[in-house]
């Protein structure tokens, strides 16, 4: 499963893949490279809804998507996080620049809209 | 199943192959029936040490990433080893967020997340003959 | 990914590791992107090989077992090789139903499915020193 | 997942494991042995409702299973076989003294029950 990219007005969203290690991270990196060098970009959300592997790979990417947005507060968002994955964002401290949305979250968020 | 096993694979260090190592030591500790989250860590651990083989120790250039998977009662012994650059100073490369290559992404969290994931971490390491980590972990804790 | 890659994976002639086997052969060529059956496929004649190695090859006793795979375009080439009994009629052997195990409800088809399965088996025995399977199969056929 | 092993009167029922191998078909044949040298035994059923992989193994163990029972006709069934587990029946010749039952034939004699 490839990684998705899409903007809504000055926000990238990123779908990340099943497994965010050193070559999905390379991947991700050089394509939001690219598409903030054409739009511009205010804010991201890093979507892990998929997303069942990470490494310190990952935390790099994160880092540098939040040196590249000039480092701002509420820049960088993080959406359907699971235990696992918010286990090392909190490790390596990245979850202090980070909006995180964990799955239950989300989940009661989708029941308040029906 | 005995009392111990043994496995050792030896592999490019293309970054695709990252995956294979993961697989393989997830495969190779299932005999100790672990918990999922055991496994991630193992398989976070695994990542780290190979891909900084391929990062740092080769540099880009395909070589060979040899990874020896023991298992005796129920710990697990990873010696994951490439023969590249070496690591002047182990201490200071151990450090959190210390890198050599910011310009790369890369986030100095490898050796801190080897260190949270793993029971023990021990690297060797010479300069220009390569390099050695050496992971312990015991399932079911 | 470049044009090829290389693994080698040498482990005991224990019974449990003919699933690691099966395993690192199968995410060796995921990198081809195989459908379902081909992957089944490619485990079949692994855990064939792997299965004589450990039975016949060694008659039980733990040594070790090397499966070499190589991937060039889209071939996967595997050797599965032991330092066993070896075989002394190696044409004999490859005879579907043909076992010299049928105590153990051995089938004697080991050969057959591996002849099925890949493009291409190919058996180098010494009798004394050891055995060695040659398989490839293209990906994506 | 181990195999389960059931009797009704004088047939044995054998649920299958995910992985029908060498070590798998080793206990599966003690086993069975065991059983048939305690209870008479005329007619096997092999449930291969939550096996996903076969070898030449699986197929020693049915051989065998067959000799064991005197050969007899009809006296070995295969339930819930999927296409892969019947190519490699019909591939080594032990689909002719077992009475084949497939997947989907299983799921209309329950769509029929309803
Ligand atoms: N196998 C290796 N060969 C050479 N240098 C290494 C190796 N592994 C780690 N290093 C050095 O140690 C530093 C810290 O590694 P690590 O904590 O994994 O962080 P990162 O990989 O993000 O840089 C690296 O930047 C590198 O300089
Ligand atoms: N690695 C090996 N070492 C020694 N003998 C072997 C080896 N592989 C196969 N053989 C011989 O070839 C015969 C046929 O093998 P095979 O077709 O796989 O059937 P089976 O394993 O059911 O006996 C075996 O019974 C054995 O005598």
């Amino acid at each position: 499963m490839k990684p998705v990219f899409e903007t809504t007005g000055t926000c990238l969203n990123i779908k990340l893949p099943e497994e965010l290690d050193h070559p999905a991270s390379e991947l991700i990196r050089r394509e939001s490279d690219r598409i903030m060098g054409k739009i511009y970009i205010r804010t991201i959300c890093f979507d892990f809804g998929n997303t069942v592997f990470m490494d310190s790979s990952g935390v790099g990417l994160i880092m540098g998507r939040y040196r590249a947005l000039g480092m701002r507060s509420g820049c960088m968002k993080a959406c359907h996080v699971n235990g696992y994955i918010e286990k090392l964002l909190r490790l390596s401290g990245v979850s202090k620049f980070l909006e995180l949305e964990r799955t239950e979250n989300e989940m009661q968020l989708e029941g308040r809209g029906v | 199943m005995g009392n111990s096993n043994e496995m050792t694979i030896i592999f490019d260090s293309r970054p695709e192959n990252e995956g294979l190592a993961r697989v393989a030591a997830a495969a190779f500790c299932t005999q100790l029936n672990p918990t999922l989250e055991e496994v991630a860590d193992l398989k976070t651990a695994v990542s780290e040490a190979v891909t900084n083989c391929i990062i740092h120790g080769y540099q880009g250039e395909v070589h060979k990433i040899r990874m020896k998977c023991v298992r005796k009662e129920r710990t697990i012994y990873l010696d994951i080893e490439d023969d590249g650059i070496g690591i002047a100073d182990v201490e200071k490369a151990m450090e959190p967020l210390y890198t050599t290559r910011a310009d790369q992404d890369r986030s100095g969290m490898g050796f801190t997340f080897m260190e949270a994931f793993m029971d023990e971490v021990k690297v060797t390491s010479q300069v220009g003959k390569g390099t050695c980590v050496h992971m312990s972990k015991k399932i079911g804790n």
